[in-house]
């Protein structure tokens, strides 16, 4: 086994396209190192990030927010700006694990994970978030409901690394929020969650939406029939209870130790109603 | 001469009786006649019997004494956390 | 000398203040040490394999190809530990459950066991032992297992305890049964009856700590053991018998323990480090990592339990009638029969009946926590007896005391009680403010009784005094929770001086002689008592010393405030001599002086508690907030009151976390589903509030200071004072712990269906 | 395996060491360098009793290698006292009887210095919640939101 502290991005993806056996990315470790602990993974070659310059930063650009893969969600909270555009995305980065677990993980380990339950995904892609890649053949952008293709699976290729996830800057009168359900108040992962994006139009009504939702399928579904159902309104309490029924719809949710599919389904929906409430009130809506 | 109570299934490795008169002045003493006259009780006592005196639960002390008149009701051995 | 433990009335200088432990410091500045924090030069690590079956033959082991693995010092299997349990049957499933000899019962279950020079090494060596399985058809329900066509786990057993002996074996070992008076007739006078079934979930005691030991084995056959346990001394015993030693020749220290709560009273993996040791000649360390706790050390029973309550229009309950399955995993216990005995135990019945069936099952060995399987009991029983209240159209408390036990009254499990506290906590709860104040949206009130017989057992104590006057207190009973400091406040209070004089601590079991462990509540409460013996022993002789050096008869000395006293004007001039002033010359007055006391502090008083709590619902989700909780509870006599309320707000959360979100979860294939801290949900500091706290004091007869047991029987109530909550906030009655939201959830629709 | 050689700073002392590239930095901590005030509760981030403090961040210890502690700064327990004089948290833990058994005790102090540092004022939630990621099973966390509650107004006066 060999630990290397490479100081570039093309180093990094070099030496992962370059191993024989397993590599792994060591970014947070929060996941990495349970899975050594488990003895599921026992890499040949572990590939620590944190060393290049920049991946540990929160970049405002022009175009939006570029967060770095080594930012830990920490600092995603103490970025004022980040928080005050994307309220949801923080706050479901700020529910992953506990403030120790928040000193080192990453919402580029939690999408490449690749959980049906990760918490930062659903408030992504709901966001509309994608993904920088740098690989051997250059680099690419996907949006980041591409990445995970299966639990555990991603769509990267053998030395890709997801270099920063970007957010877009944010039109007038939007506003996103995350919600999950955990069993406790803290130190769960999600038994299901919704992050809804919404954003107004001058008369307040709803001119565009996305809408998220986690741990009912195998991965994070994008509802676009909920939407729809979001889209010319203003979240009358009809309009709610149809979005918490498409919602409820579209899970493809399983029993297992964290909830049933009764419970899922259900709860899904009540999640993505009082997510859009939030967001809602965050665009300015009344 | 004491009256000691058994609890339901010492009762029952008794020959079914639930009361026992037996004279004995002390905890050991009533040990060593029931497993004399109730061959039945012996795996018993040899696994635990606590005793209640007046209420007050003895798991060890074999020395104690039976006061005449008093409730005597035998208990199994507890465990606890 | 006799000791007499009789309470007489005093007034106490330093029992019950609230000074700073004696090993705090240690505590706070990382220095104490645990049952992993200690290391010997040489030392190997251990690592165990255990089995990935719920059941399964284990028809041949080959652990060639590890023992070839460079840094593979010793590996074992059942064949290093022979049988030489001779013919005690207790023993032989301690046994057989700290290294599988046929078969595997339970996913988890030891079956080999390797010491290498370092972790990496050991982890590699347990890929290299071939276990050959023939896998066996598992259950782990226990109404499941209860049934016929149920898979047998041992074809040896035949249930215990029915009128005729049984012509097939079955998991059930043992029926038992308790009670007085006769139900039928009883509900035959009952105007109101609740019958309802009800199921809890196996927890674990969740202790920080994992278990960890190091052994180190001789070749001359002498061993030292450093483990954090809550009874070395009997872990000493057990060791000794199962590796064939001479009890003397294993010495055994107790390290700091990082939480127990029952789960520490049995041996797991020390016998197989001292085996481990003895083959490799070398010290070895084993530490248990959290995955192996879950699913290798011992859990409480899962049950299945129905109730029946009857009450007359006055609110008398006419007859109670439960049967309590239990689950054991593979070896026999007595956890049902536990249940039995504790489950109307709060109350004065004219007819009541309970039945206990143990149960087998392919979980790991059942092991006491807190109160073993009363928590359970109550839970069906403090559920019942608030619906059969609201049947009645009374109010729960006042339905409680109208029923409650009390001086005189023949208890469920048999004997009559002496002066008991269980009106007391009903009164104190029923005038607590907590009671009348009021609820928002959403919220219920809740409350419940808990019963718990505490025990003492065989303690023995030195106490040193040192030519400075300074006191040394040796104890045997292991500190789980602050009791080196209740201790001292003892000592010091006996022999009259400050607690800064007095020093106490846990001894090795080489040091002094046998103690039980600490369970059954008795830590406190036994050593306090030999404490005081032996703190009397001293005085005798300190008295002694001063009269010899007076010159005048011992009868005429008396101790009063840390001071040897002429007693008598013809002693006018005679100043008083002070223990300092006694220990200085006790060189020249013969010899080092000390108190002794070897006794079995019998006499423990039952004890009881009230719980009220409020419980918020969401509706939508199933969700559920504590927002308040009280504990009302009897403790004779708090020493250190502070850490009697820890208790009570400790077990208070436990029982919170049982109630609501702790499980195991088992898979079809038998195998654990949540061996870790993720999913086995214990409460975080986020989940609860404050928890309000009154101690009761009345007396303990039985002990020269009053004190009782405090530490088992606030896990009673809470289950049940929860669910109360729960229903009355959610409009539903929850029959399964834990109330998870999936499980409220399911409720709420359930009634909203019709 | 080759040993990866660090060079760190822990508690303010310059530390050197050679570890395997696996080995956790509460690992090498506790087996190599002997400060075994971090404890192992979980090895999976979920008990927080393995605490330490890395570049200013709160962390659980089992969740670093100990190669990545290379050129940073490593606090823990043993470093919380000056000489004799104990940290005003460590001092009010145990005027409130804040610990039982004691074997989460480091891991609380260090979170809860961590939260004082950032939040000198926190509300009982804020503490709650900042407390989160570490387990207690003997307190009910009662004893310690006291003590948290009561060194933050000591620790403001000072």
């Amino acid at each position: 086994m060999r630990y290397i502290r490479p100081h570039s991005l093309e180093e990094a993806a070099g030496l992962l396209a370059g191993s024989t056996g397993t590599a792994a990315i060591l970014a947070g470790g929060s996941d990495l190192l349970v899975r050594m602990k488990g003895g599921f993974i026992e890499p040949d070659l572990i590939v620590d990030i944190k060393a290049i310059d920049g991946l540990g930063e929160i970049r405002e650009t022009a175009e939006g927010f570029s967060i770095g893969a080594a930012v830990p969600c920490a600092l995603m909270g103490e970025s004022a700006a980040l928080k005050r555009e994307w309220p949801g995305v923080v706050e479901a980065a700020r529910l992953i694990g506990s403030k120790q677990v928040q000193g080192r993980c990453t919402i580029v380990g939690n999408l490449c994970n690749a959980s049906p339950a990760a918490d930062s995904v659903p408030a992504l892609v709901a966001a509309g978030a994608r993904a920088l890649i740098i690989g051997p053949g250059g680099r690419r952008t996907i949006p980041v409901e591409a990445v995970p293709t299966a639990p555990g699976k991603t769509s990267l290729a053998k030395g890709e690394i997801i270099e920063a996830i970007l957010l877009d800057r944010r039109a007038p009168r939007s506003g996103d929020a995350y919600l999950r359900f955990i069993p406790r108040t803290e130190m769960d992962i999600a038994v299901v969650s919704a992050g809804v994006n919404l954003t107004l139009d001058e008369q307040g009504a709803v001119e565009s939406a996305r809408v998220a939702v986690g741990a009912a399928a195998p991965t994070v579904l994008l509802v676009e029939e909920a939407a729809e159902v979001l889209i010319g309104s203003k979240l009358d309490d009809a309009t709610l209870e149809r979005l918490a029924k498409v919602c409820s719809g579209a899970c493809r949710p399983i029993d297992d130790k964290r909830g049933t599919v009764e419970f899922r389904r259900k709860v899904a929906g009540v999640l993505a109603r009082r997510a859009a409430t939030t967001a809602y009130a965050r665009a300015g809506g009344k | 001469m004491v009256e000691v109570t058994l609890w339901g299934s010492l009762g029952a490795a008794a020959g079914g009786k639930s009361k026992i008169e037996i004279e004995a002045k002390d905890i050991r003493e009533l040990f060593r006649k029931l497993a004399e006259q109730y061959p039945g009780l012996e795996p018993y006592i040899n696994r635990g019997i606590a005793v209640a005196i007046d209420g007050t639960i003895y798991r060890d002390t074999w020395s104690k004494e039976l006061p005449q008149g008093a409730e005597i009701f035998l208990l199994p051995r507890l465990v606890g956390g | 000398m006799n000791f007499d433990p009789r309470y007489s009335t005093r007034n106490f200088t330093s029992v019950g203040t609230r000074p700073i432990r004696p090993d705090g410091v240690d505590k706070v500045t990382g220095r104490a040490r645990y049952g992993a924090d200690f290391n010997m030069a040489g030392q190997l690590v251990g690592r165990v394999l255990r089995s990935p079956h719920a059941h399964a033959v284990i028809r041949k082991i080959d652990t060639s190809k590890a023992e070839k693995l460079t840094g593979v010092k010793a590996v074992i299997t059942a064949a290093d530990l022979p049988d030489l349990t001779d013919g005690d049957a207790a023993m032989y499933d301690i046994l057989d459950n700290c290294m599988a000899r046929k078969t595997a019962f339970y996913d988890g279950h030891a079956v080999a066991a390797v010491a290498a020079v370092d972790a990496r090494t050991a982890r590699q060596a347990l890929k290299l032992i071939e276990v050959d399985y023939e896998v066996l058809p598992h259950v782990t329900d226990v109404d499941e297992a209860m049934k016929h066509s149920a898979p047998v786990l041992n074809d040896t057993i035949f249930t215990e305890g029915l009128e005729e002996k049984p012509a097939k074996p079955s998991n059930v070992t043992k029926r038992s049964q308790y009670g007085h008076g006769d139900v039928h007739e009883g509900f035959a006078q009952a105007d109101y009856i609740v019958e309802r079934s009800y199921r809890t979930e196996q927890t674990h005691q969740g202790y920080i700590e994992p278990h960890a030991c190091v052994a180190s084995v001789s070749s001359d056959g002498t061993a030292d053991l450093w483990v954090c346990t809550q009874g070395h001394f009997v872990y000493r015993q057990h060791c000794a018998q199962l590796l064939g030693m001479d009890v003397s020749k294993l010495r055994v220290t107790s390290s700091e323990i990082g939480g127990g709560f029952g789960g520490k009273t049995h041996v797991w993996a020390e016998p197989v480090a001292l085996a481990l040791s003895r083959k490799a000649g070398r010290p070895v360390k084993l530490v248990m990592t959290r995955e192996e706790v879950f699913r290798a050390s011992g859990p409480t029973s899962a049950t299945s339990i129905d109730v029946r309550i009857g009450a007359r229009k006055d609110g008398t309950i006419a007859a109670a009638e439960a049967t309590l399955r239990y689950s054991c995993g593979p070896y026999a216990g007595m956890w049902a029969e536990l249940g039995a005995m504790t489950a109307f135990a709060c109350y004065k019945l004219e007819n009541v009946k309970t039945v206990g069936y143990e149960v087998l099952v392919n979980r790991p060995k059942t092991a006491a926590y807190r109160a073993p399987s009363a928590p359970m009991a109550a839970f069906a029983v403090e559920s019942a007896v608030d619906e059969l209240a609201k049947e009645v159209g009374m109010d729960p408390v006042e339905f409680r005391i109208r029923n409650a036990a009390q001086e005189g009254t023949r208890s469920s499990y048999g004997p009559v009680y002496g002066p008991i506290g269980i009106g007391p906590t009903l009164e104190a709860a029923k005038n607590h403010p907590h009671m009348k104040a009021p609820l928002g949206k959403n919220q219920g009130r809740g409350m419940a009784c808990g019963f718990w017989f505490n025990f003492g057992g065989q303690t023995c104590t030195d106490l040193n005094i040192g030519m400075d006057g300074s006191v040394s207190l040796a104890v045997g009973t292991v500190d789980v929770g602050g009791s080196r400091a209740s201790l001292s406040l003892v000592a010091a209070e006996e022999l009259g001086i400050a607690y800064e004089q007095v020093k106490a601590v846990v001894a090795d079991t080489s040091s002094l002689g046998y103690n039980d462990m600490t369970d059954g509540s008795r830590g406190t409460f036994s050593s306090s008592m030999a404490t005081i013996s032996a703190a009397r022993n001293a005085i005798k002789i300190l008295r002694e010393r001063a009269a010899q050096t007076w010159d005048i008869p011992v009868d005429d000395v008396v101790w009063e405030k840390g001071h040897a006293i002429a007693k008598g004007d013809k002693y006018g001039n005679l100043a008083a001599l002070s223990l300092k002033e006694i220990a200085a010359a006790s060189g020249k007055t013969g010899g080092p002086i000390a108190g002794h006391s070897e006794l079995v502090a019998d006499g423990a008083g039952v004890s009881f508690a009230t719980h009220i709590c409020d419980i918020e619902v969401d509706p939508e989700t199933g969700a559920t907030r504590v927002v308040r909780y009280t504990v009302v509870q009897d403790a004779g006599k708090a020493v250190h009151p502070t850490y009697v309320e820890g208790q009570y707000q400790g077990g208070a959360a436990q029982g919170i976390g049982w109630a609501l979100n702790e499980e195991y979860i088992y898979g079809k294939d038998g195998r654990l589903q949540n061996p870790g801290f993720l999913d086995y949900r214990i409460p975080v500091c986020s989940d609860l509030p404050m928890i309000d706290t009154q101690i009761l004091e009345i007396p303990n007869p039985n002990h020269p200071y009053g004190v009782r047991g405090v530490g088992e029987t606030s896990i009673v109530p809470p289950l049940a004072a929860i669910a109360n909550a729960v229903s009355n906030a959610a409009g539903v009655r929850m029959t399964h712990i834990p109330m998870s939201p999936p499980r409220i959830l399911a409720a709420i629709e359930a009634e909203q269906a019709g | 395996m080759a040993g990866v050689a660090v060079s760190t700073t822990i508690n303010g002392d310059n530390v050197e060491y050679l570890c395997q590239p696996d080995e956790t930095l509460l690992d090498v901590l506790r087996d190599r360098l002997g400060l075994t005030g971090a404890k192992e509760g979980c090895g999976t981030g979920d008990c927080g009793a393995c605490s330490i403090i890395l570049d200013d961040r709160l962390v659980c210890s089992c969740l670093v290698l100990g190669a990545e502690a290379e050129g940073r700064r490593v606090e823990t327990v043993e470093g919380m006292a000056h000489g004799d004089r104990l940290h005003p948290l460590q001092q009010k833990f145990l005027e409130h009887a804040a610990l039982q058994c004691g074997v989460c005790t480091p891991g609380f102090l260090i979170a809860a210095k961590d939260l004082l540092a950032k939040n000198p004022d926190p509300t009982e939630e804020e503490i709650r919640f900042g407390l989160a990621g570490n387990l207690c099973r003997c307190t009910g966390y009662d004893k310690i939101v006291r003590a948290v509650q009561d060194a933050a107004s000591v620790m403001k006066g000072a």
